[in-house]
């Protein structure tokens, strides 16, 4: 549909991670496009590997990870394959990072100002040079973000430490620092879960007209489905460091293809009364994960062939993609990306 | 609550600690067995002398009138009189003191110096062999008994190298302001008085020193990695900003504010090896003159003694709290 | 009469300034809040961080001491009971905490800390004592010798809340309080709490008082849910009665903010509602209705008087001037109550 | 019988594999392994130095005169000191001492520290204040110079060094403690254990305390080394253990004034110290790294 | 004529002073030789009223000058002209009369008279500290007058055979200046006697003049231009008298050059690595040191005379002075061996083991009975390896025994009484004066009990008296025949166990030239006496 093809396209991603128990396989094959101009959400609940995925994108794994296998396309461009320097060059320019605790995401012994300032006057830079030399130009820009941001007294704020911030300024102080760089995939860790129901509202919708305007490609990365039925445009379910299903929000609120994602969402309390039991067991061992299906263990319809053939995530129905034993694919696999 | 009446909190914190320390060695003090009359008038000296000296110095009144005494002579700046050298005490801590303050403060600066940019290096290089060679270098630095440290360092710069002197101060340089030799032969820009100073100063400072750089170095260590798991450190990253100016402004900055009050508190070790120290290089210091005192069961020098080096862990800590407050903001503003 | 009374319950926090500590002010934790509890019913307690409510429940055990009000169980005032005394009421008044990584004792292994209650209060023999841990653990839904003698860490967040459960249980209590029981897991294993939760009180005729902010999973499990804004409850109300039909302006806003999973969903919840700006902190709460400076319904006078909570149907109360008989002006809402009186 | 007693044997098994996972992760590190080789090897030394030493009498009152301030040999590994005394097996006898007068002082200050600690830090109130206030005092100078004071006001030996040392080493447990108990204080877990009807003693004792040990024993491993060279500055100002004691630290004290001719006098005993205080250090960070659960601690996804 | 003659001579040797001086001023200041000194301990007083040490006595000797001076020119320590040029002593041995040297210069410019002589003693008298116990017995303030200002008489009570050594240590200070820098003190009209004074400056006539001292560590002391005796080129200059404690320290110091010389009290050891350093000279002199063991013999059980004797058999003297002392002569009583007086027919006693046993079974004590205290003075290290040699002799006959080191203060004060004296202790003792009365009325006769001297508490009715006698003789040769036989009772009382008389060891670089030793305390470091010849 895309005759550029899609911004960024993540293709059998294999992460493994040392640990004191064994070789986790955080990550198997996972797959995932995005499109410009799309809102993506990646969906799971804690454990999946979806942060981790979002740190691979950038690049910012933890040293006890290792890639086994696959790709990370952004413009074309294998990530995986870039240098350290390289990627320097693309983080924050082109893909830029809303972390997910406004807390701890800020260090907390620079004011916002110096924070900013650093960003605009280093981003991409090999190294920096001792002192700081804020231009009115410099300081211009840093006022203009935070506007953007809608942050009120944006003056005042440049001067302040992020203690002296409420939770919403913070994180939106955080969403300023991604967006210096006029990045143009902006992943969303989290956001705004740690905060308010009624300030986590303000901000989802104002990241979403700062989307629609700015042209931005966002990965969403959430645990929480209404979130992730909010904002995103197509949704990836993720579990146990695999994609489970792929399909437009829209859809996948009415129906749900994998066995995962139906007791997923039938768990979820809703306003109308109803909630679901649950599902049985814990998520999988990752040092000694299920043999094939990685969700067996679990599935309420889980046949002989699960436990001996890992299912691939094939195109089941017109846009929705599932790795189910459940669902064959609706033609040939792999004739066709996924796409949105 | 506000920075300000923290600070001042802090330093009439400092007021009970104080009058406890000097209760607390002034009963130590007055159970020691040695006569310190005795002691001062020599072996020939007599009953008779003894007990003159005993009434004069007020030793014949019971302990907590004495204690009254002393406290009270200490607001006007009386120390009492130190049976050791036979005069003012006061006289000799001014004599005494301005050398352990340049000995330690040197030693402490050089830590620093020395101990944060070493322990950036092995928390960057972590698990690689210069870290562990880092750390056990580091390590030996606190396990070296400081006084044999002492005796290797002289024979090994003095004897076998013959490049520095092997104990004391050298010559006051012609101008003493503060009475420590280094600062005064820089503002008189008397390079050369400078120059030996140094060189007198350079070994006991590094032995004094080793054992402190050795922790700070451990701890910068600890907190860099520390900080660098952080989610501040990762969003830093992500920006796209230079290793460098994450590494040494936005981590190093952390790093050292969560270390800071164990800077503080490794003064304190400092100055305690300094009693060890200062003996083996004849430091005209404090630390050597409180052992003579010690050993000489000379009251008001042990006592004055341990004051001051109670006061002068206190106000170090003191600083490095409004220091470490001045830093952080968090503690800035108020969050606890 | 319910089984749990709380009048006029208030608990100031005292903000102390300058060297001497002075008292310059007070953080209004809880700031005058009446609550009743029917035996065998579930109450909600329900606001954003900095509301009060986790202050309250601890007011209400006792584990807080309440700066005035009073607190009666069962009929029996506990304000003013002495330790002796209030041991024998704690036995029947339990808490789940938030987070079952840090409510259990990391060192203690997974009989010893559901049998500590049992310990402390000197019920049974060893033997006995066995025997009730198993039988715990089995109510609870955990194979009991194999979670026995394992350590919390070595389990997942929704076993370690039923250990946390079956601890609260070992007891016998009649009332238990649940601090966002399940926000700290995830939703899959949420059911499954709930499922539980629910059917222990079903069999044992618990009476519950759940913290939480997740007004879905309110929706779920409460009898009555009272809505706290900065230590005031503002609006509180049977649950059908307050999703069909928020009367506090604050109430409607957090409804219009839940993010939603269906369409049937969407369709229940009042047209988005987007607040300004964020609680203030409850050391400085503002004049008159705290919550005037965010108010979309704001009028004149509502940063003068503080509006007390007042009867807006059955069983359904609320604390705004639109609502004050005194200030009434109840035109502006006519709508939203139709078919409510 | 028994297994109904004590049921299907779990908690061993728990406990093992408890203790083998710390194993592995005290293992990741080959200078925690070096630390823990070293402790051994020292505590090895303390107990059979009887049979370790080639002349075991030479850490008594023996004496040899005509051999005195002999090099290393292959009689004398290590050489003689001044009275023709074999150093090697007084140094061996020395690791007794330095390890026993260690946990000794250690047993004092854990034994009056961590109780004024859990009292100060949980009952609070005015007895706490004053303990703090106590403890401030003592923490206000450096712990060798109350230590030196101390000894100075008692007869110069052993056992008063050590009571010297312990005087000025308990307020760090009281301290230590007291900041543990301060944060542990704020726990859920013992939130929970009040709102069970527990009383000060059982939270300070069976909730508290459990998990401050592990703090503890970092810190008594890593003072075990610094108990023995504030033992060894005593001696050296000529405070600590008498002749013919075989204490490290006196032996340094004994054979400095023979360097830098006769080196091995002072060397050795010296090395000794060095590689105990290392050892204990590097035991101690490994112990570090297996009870922080944070160092290297992954969690998938969150 | 004559005094005529006497003016040309007077005005020919002016010139030739002049001639010699001018170039020698201007080439003085050309060639400064400074001198290292190094002592282990350190200098209590510069007041030679304030301290008897071996340090104090060096600043003492250096910066003043005595009545009287040891003859070391031939290395002996009998009396010698001085500041006095001649005496008289009357027949009754009570009177003495001193003739001071004119133009003898202080250091503040003025002349020397006998009032200044009168006065040192007076104050020392009064102030009761320093040597003030050598005269105390016999003089009283006042006693000394200055008949006229080149005479001083001193009136003794009664004859007192040693006072002539003592002169020795009189050193003479400079009145005027200490009168005019009183301040508030215990004297009455003399208020503080000028202590507050000496302690920042000297006040005397002495080669050196005192320029800057940090107790702790250094006394620096610079040539007195207008000193009496005159200068020659290659004398010291200026002299850096440090304070190390560390003897590994002072050894590198020497080895190093850092020092041109380091003071006796380095282990045998110790000189024997320094003899072995090129450049470096070690000089051995028979001294006339004691080092003994007190016993005393007011603690039971060595209250028993045959407990003492069975320790005296019991120690091994050859090991003790062949291998510990290295090269040291074996004390034969008392009095050293080269102290004119010393009593060569003492028997003392020798090693003998089995004697030993028997006699601690003839005094009812069965191995195991008892347990003895042994006292060292830390920071002498050769009383450590005694004690360790004792240990392991008194094993062997069954007695066990406890070593205890403690800083010279804590014996001093241990001293004090019979009780808390150890049953043992170890002392160098060296002569005081240059008298065999030193080293046997001064630790014998009851009077000075609570001295460290004294810690046998040596009490015998028969010995007190014939010291009482020998003092007071007036005749040299019954004098000495009283000291003789006073050490033969004291030593068959068995008070201490005598051990060595050590070799006097000195270490000094082998430029330094002029170094003698003479036994008496402190006047081998008088650094007017040395020259250096690089």
């Amino acid at each position: 549909m895309n005759p550029t093809g899609p911004l960024l396209a993540i293709q059998d991603l294999g992460i493994h991670m040392r640990t004191y128990e064994g070789r986790a396989r955080v990550l198997n094959g996972v797959r995932l496009a995005i499109h410009e101009g799309e809102t993506v959400a990646l969906v799971g609940e804690t454990g999946c590997g979806k942060s981790i995925t979002a740190k691979a994108i950038l690049g910012l794994l933890p040293p006890n990870a290792e890639i086994v296998s696959g790709s990370i396309a952004f413009k074309g461009r294998d990530l995986l394959r870039l240098s350290e320097e390289e990627l320097h060059g693309i983080r924050g320019r082109q893909i830029a990072m809303i972390f997910q605790d406004p807390s701890t995401a800020l260090n907390p012994v620079f004011t916002v100002g110096e924070q900013l300032t650093d960003v605009v006057l280093w981003q991409g830079a090999r190294s920096a040079t001792i002192g700081r030399r804020v231009t009115p130009e410099v300081r211009q820009r840093c006022l203009e973000i935070l506007r953007l941001v809608r942050i009120p007294d944006p003056e005042g704020a440049f001067g302040r430490y992020p203690v002296e911030l409420s939770g919403g300024m913070r994180q939106r102080v955080l969403i300023a620092l991604a967006l210096v760089g006029r990045p143009e995939l902006l992943i969303a860790d989290e956001l705004g879960t740690a905060l308010d129901v009624s300030v986590q509202d303000q901000i989802l919708l104002e990241l979403r007209e700062l989307v629609r305007t700015g042209g931005l490609s966002v990965l969403y990365i959430t645990h929480n489905l209404g979130v992730a039925r909010l904002v995103s445009d197509r949704i990836y379910v993720m579990y146990g460091g695999e994609i489970a299903e792929m399909a437009p929000a829209a859809e996948i609120f009415r129906r749900q293809l994998h066995p995962y994602s139906q007791g997923l969402l039938a768990a979820v309390p809703r306003l109308t009364g109803t909630m679901g039991e649950g599902i049985e067991g814990r998520i999988p061992d990752y040092v000694n994960p299920p043999p094939a299906c990685r969700f067996e263990p679990r599935c309420p319809f889980r046949m002989e062939v699960c436990r001996l053939q890992r299912p691939l995530l094939v195109e089941a129905e017109r846009d929705r993609w599932v790795a189910c034993h459940l669902h064959g694919s609706r033609e040939d696999s792999g004739s066709g990306e996924e796409s949105g | 609550m506000g920075f300000r009446t923290y600070v001042l909190r802090r330093i009439l914190h400092m007021i009970p600690v104080m009058v406890g320390l000097s209760i607390l060695i002034f009963v130590i003090s007055r159970v020691m067995p040695g006569d310190p009359v005795r002691l001062a008038l020599g072996p020939e000296a007599n009953i008779e002398q003894i007990e003159q000296l005993r009434r004069l110095m007020g030793l014949d009144k019971p302990v907590h009138m004495q204690y009254i005494s002393y406290v009270a002579g200490v607001f006007r700046g009386d120390f009492g009189y130190s049976l050791l050298t036979r005069r003012a005490v006061a006289q000799d801590l001014k004599d005494f003191f301005p050398a352990t303050f340049e000995l330690t403060t040197l030693a402490m600066i050089l830590s620093i110096l020395l101990g944060v940019p070493l322990g950036v290096r092995a928390a960057v290089r972590k698990d690689s062999l210069e870290d562990h060679l880092n750390r056990v270098v580091a390590l030996a630095g606190v396990a070296l008994p400081r006084f044999w440290l002492a005796i290797l360092l002289q024979l090994a710069f003095a004897y076998h190298l013959g490049l520095l002197p092997t104990i004391g101060r050298g010559p006051a340089p012609a101008s003493q302001i503060t009475g420590l030799y280094l600062l005064d032969s820089l503002l008189t820009l008397d390079f050369n008085a400078f120059i030996v100073s140094l060189k007198h100063i350079a070994m006991p400072a590094f032995a004094l020193s080793v054992g402190t750089l050795a922790q700070i170095m451990r701890l910068i260590r600890a907190s860099m990695i520390e900080e660098m798991r952080r989610d501040h450190a990762l969003a830093a990253r992500s920006y796209g900003l230079p290793s460098n100016l994450i590494i040494y402004r936005y981590l190093l900055k952390n790093a050292f504010t969560s270390t800071l009050t164990i800077i503080g508190l490794s003064y304190g070790f400092l100055l305690g090896n300094a009693f060890l120290v200062e003996r083996v290089f004849a430091w005209p210091g404090m630390a050597f003159y409180g052992v003579d005192t010690l050993l000489a069961k000379d009251f008001n020098g042990v006592i004055a003694v341990t004051l001051v080096v109670g006061v002068a862990y206190a106000v170090t800590n003191l600083l490095v709290d409004i220091l470490y407050g001045f830093i952080d903001p968090r503690i800035r503003y108020g969050e606890g | 009469m319910g089984l749990v009374e709380a009048e006029a319950v208030v608990k100031h926090f005292p903000i102390t300034k300058g060297f001497l500590r002075r008292r310059v002010g007070e953080v209004k934790a809880v700031d005058g809040v009446n609550l009743s509890i029917k035996e065998g019913a579930t109450l909600a307690l329900v606001g954003e961080s900095g509301s009060g409510k986790t202050t309250l429940a601890r007011v209400i055990l006792r584990l807080l001491p309440a700066t005035s009000g009073r607190v009666s169980f069962d009929g029996r005032e506990i304000t003013t009971l002495d330790d002796g005394a209030l041991r024998a009421v704690r036995q029947k008044m339990q808490i789940v905490f938030q987070n079952p990584a840090s409510s259990l004792n990391p060192r203690r292994r997974i009989n010893e800390i559901i049998e500590e209650p049992l310990l402390i209060h000197r019920v049974g023999t060893p033997g006995e004592r066995r025997r009730r841990v198993g039988e715990l653990l089995e109510r609870v839904e955990l194979p009991s010798q194999d979670f026995m003698f394992r350590y919390p860490h070595s389990l997942s967040g929704g076993q370690r809340q039923r250990v946390a459960i079956a601890r609260a249980l070992a007891l016998d209590p009649r009332f238990i309080v649940l601090d966002e029981p399940t926000s700290a897991l995830d939703v899959s294993v949420q059911a499954k709490i709930i499922t539980l939760l629910r059917r222990l009180q079903r069999d044992m005729g618990l009476t519950y008082l759940v913290i939480s902010h997740d007004l879905s999973l309110v929706r779920n499990v409460a009898d009555v849910i009272a809505v706290m804004y900065l230590g005031r409850v503002v609006e509180t109300a049977a649950v059908a009665a307050l999703f069909g039909d928020p009367k506090h302006p604050y109430t409607r806003a957090l409804l219009s903010a839940i993010p939603t999973v269906s369409d049937e969903e969407s369709a229940l919840i009042p047209e988005k509602i987007t607040l300004g700006g964020e609680i203030p902190s409850p050391a400085s709460v503002p004049s008159g209705c705290a919550f005037h400076p965010r108010c979309y319904a704001r009028i004149e006078g509502c940063d003068r008087v503080t509006p007390e909570l007042v009867r807006v149907g059955p069983d359904h109360h609320a604390s705004c001037i639109l609502y004050d008989p005194a200030h009434g002006a109840p035109g502006l809402h006519g709508g939203g109550s139709s078919g409510m009186d | 019988m028994i297994a109904e007693s004590h049921p299907a044997g779990e908690p061993t098994v728990a406990r093992a594999q408890e203790w083998g996972k710390m194993w592995f992760r005290f293992r990741q590190s080959s200078l925690s392994v070096a630390g823990l080789g070293i402790v051994v090897a020292i505590v090895f030394c303390a107990v059979f130095a009887p049979v370790l030493a080639p002349h075991p009498r030479h850490a008594g009152s023996f004496v040899d005169f005509e051999n005195s301030l002999r090099p290393p040999s292959l009689k004398n590994p290590l050489g003689t000191d001044d009275a023709g005394r074999d150093i090697l097996s007084r140094m061996l006898f020395g690791a007794r001492i330095s390890v026993s007068l260690s946990v000794i002082v250690l047993g004092i200050a854990v034994a009056v520290g961590i109780p004024l600690g859990l009292i100060a830090g949980y009952w609070g109130g005015r007895l706490g204040d004053a303990i703090m206030r106590v403890t401030d005092v003592f923490l206000a100078v450096p712990p060798i110079a109350l230590a030196l004071a101390v000894t100075a006001a008692l007869r110069p030996n052993l056992t008063n060094a050590m009571i010297a040392i312990a005087f000025a080493w308990w307020p760090w447990y009281t301290r230590l403690v007291y900041g543990q108990v301060l944060s542990l204080k704020e726990e859920q877990f013992v939130e929970a254990s009040r709102g069970l009807g527990a009383g000060p003693l059982r939270i300070a004792f069976r909730e508290i305390l459990p998990n401050a040990w592990s703090t503890i024993l970092i810190k008594v491993t890593l003072d075990m080394g610094f108990v023995i060279l504030t033992a060894s500055g005593l001696s050296f100002l000529g405070l600590g253990a008498q002749p013919p004691t075989a204490e490290w630290g006196t032996m340094i004290a004994e054979g400095r004034i023979y360097l830098p001719g006769y080196w091995w006098a002072a060397t050795f005993p010296g090395l000794a110290i060095f590689m105990t205080v290392l050892g204990f250090n590097l035991l101690g960070d490994g112990l570090r790294d297996v009870f922080d659960v944070h160092i290297e601690q992954w969690q998938a996804g969150s | 004529m004559i005094r005529q003659r006497h003016l040309a001579t007077a005005l020919a040797a002016i010139v030739a002073v002049a001639l010699i001086a001018l170039p020698a001023s201007v080439s003085s200041q050309v060639r400064e030789v400074p001198f290292t000194h190094i002592e282990q301990q350190i200098i209590t007083a510069i007041d030679p009223a304030g301290a008897v040490d071996e340090s104090s006595m060096h600043s003492a000797i250096n910066l003043y000058d005595p009545l009287l001076y040891p003859n070391v020119e031939k290395g002996t320590m009998e009396p010698r002209p001085h500041l006095a040029e001649s005496w008289t002593i009357s027949p009754d041995g009570k009177t003495y009369t001193f003739k001071i040297r004119r133009g003898v210069k202080f250091h503040s410019g003025r002349e020397m008279t006998a009032e200044d002589v009168a006065f040192t003693m007076d104050r020392v008298l009064r102030i009761k500290r320093g040597f003030f116990w050598v005269w105390a017995p016999v003089l009283e303030p006042g006693s000394a007058k200055a008949v006229d200002p080149y005479t001083v008489r001193f009136q003794l009570k009664e004859a007192y055979a040693p006072f002539l050594g003592t002169m020795l240590l009189l050193f003479v200070m400079d009145k005027d200046l200490i009168m005019a820098n009183l301040r508030p003190g215990p004297h009455g009209e003399f208020g503080d006697y000028g202590a507050s004074l000496l302690e920042r400056q000297d006040a005397g006539s002495g080669p050196y003049r005192m320029e800057k001292w940090e107790r702790a560590t250094e006394m620096v002391m610079a040539r007195f231009d207008a000193y009496w005796r005159g200068w020659k080129p290659g004398q010291i200059t200026k002299v850096f008298y440090k304070t190390v404690v560390e003897e590994a320290t002072v050894k590198t110091l020497i080895i190093s050059g850092q020092a041109d010389m380091v003071n006796q009290w380095l282990s045998p050891p110790s000189f024997l690595e320094l003899k072995q350093v090129p450049g470096i000279v070690v000089k051995e002199d028979p001294s006339v040191q004691l080092f003994h063991l007190l016993m005393n013999t007011k603690k039971p059980p060595l209250d028993n005379l045959k407990v003492r004797q069975a320790i005296s058999h019991a120690f091994n003297y050859d090991i003790a002075i062949q291998q510990i002392f290295v090269g040291a002569t074996k004390a034969k009583g008392p009095v050293p061996v080269k102290v004119p007086g010393w009593n060569p027919s003492i028997v003392t006693f020798g090693r003998n083991v089995a004697r030993a046993k028997q006699l601690l079974s003839e005094a009812g004590f069965k191995p195991g009975d008892i347990t003895i205290e042994y006292l060292w003075i830390t920071g002498v290290p050769m009383e450590r390896l005694i004690g360790l040699l004792l240990k392991s002799n008194l094993e062997e006959i069954g007695i066990k025994t406890e070593i205890l080191g403690e800083p010279w203060g804590r014996v001093v004060e241990r001293a004090a009484k019979a009780e808390t004296t150890p049953h043992i202790t170890a002392i160098f003792d060296t002569l005081k004066y240059p008298h065999v009365d030193s080293h046997t009325y001064g630790m014998y006769h009851p009077s000075c009990w609570g001295t460290f001297r004294c810690m046998s508490f040596y009490e015998n009715p028969a010995v007190t008296k014939v010291l009482e006698q020998a003092r007071r003789s007036v005749d040299t040769t019954e004098q000495l025949k009283l000291y003789k036989e006073a050490q033969a009772l004291i030593v068959k009382d068995a008070p201490s166990i005598y051990i060595a008389n050590p070799l006097h060891r000195i270490a000094f670089r082998d430029y330094v030239k002029g170094y003698r030793y003479v036994g008496l305390l402190g006047f081998d470091t008088a650094f007017y006496d040395f020259t250096v010849a690089k």
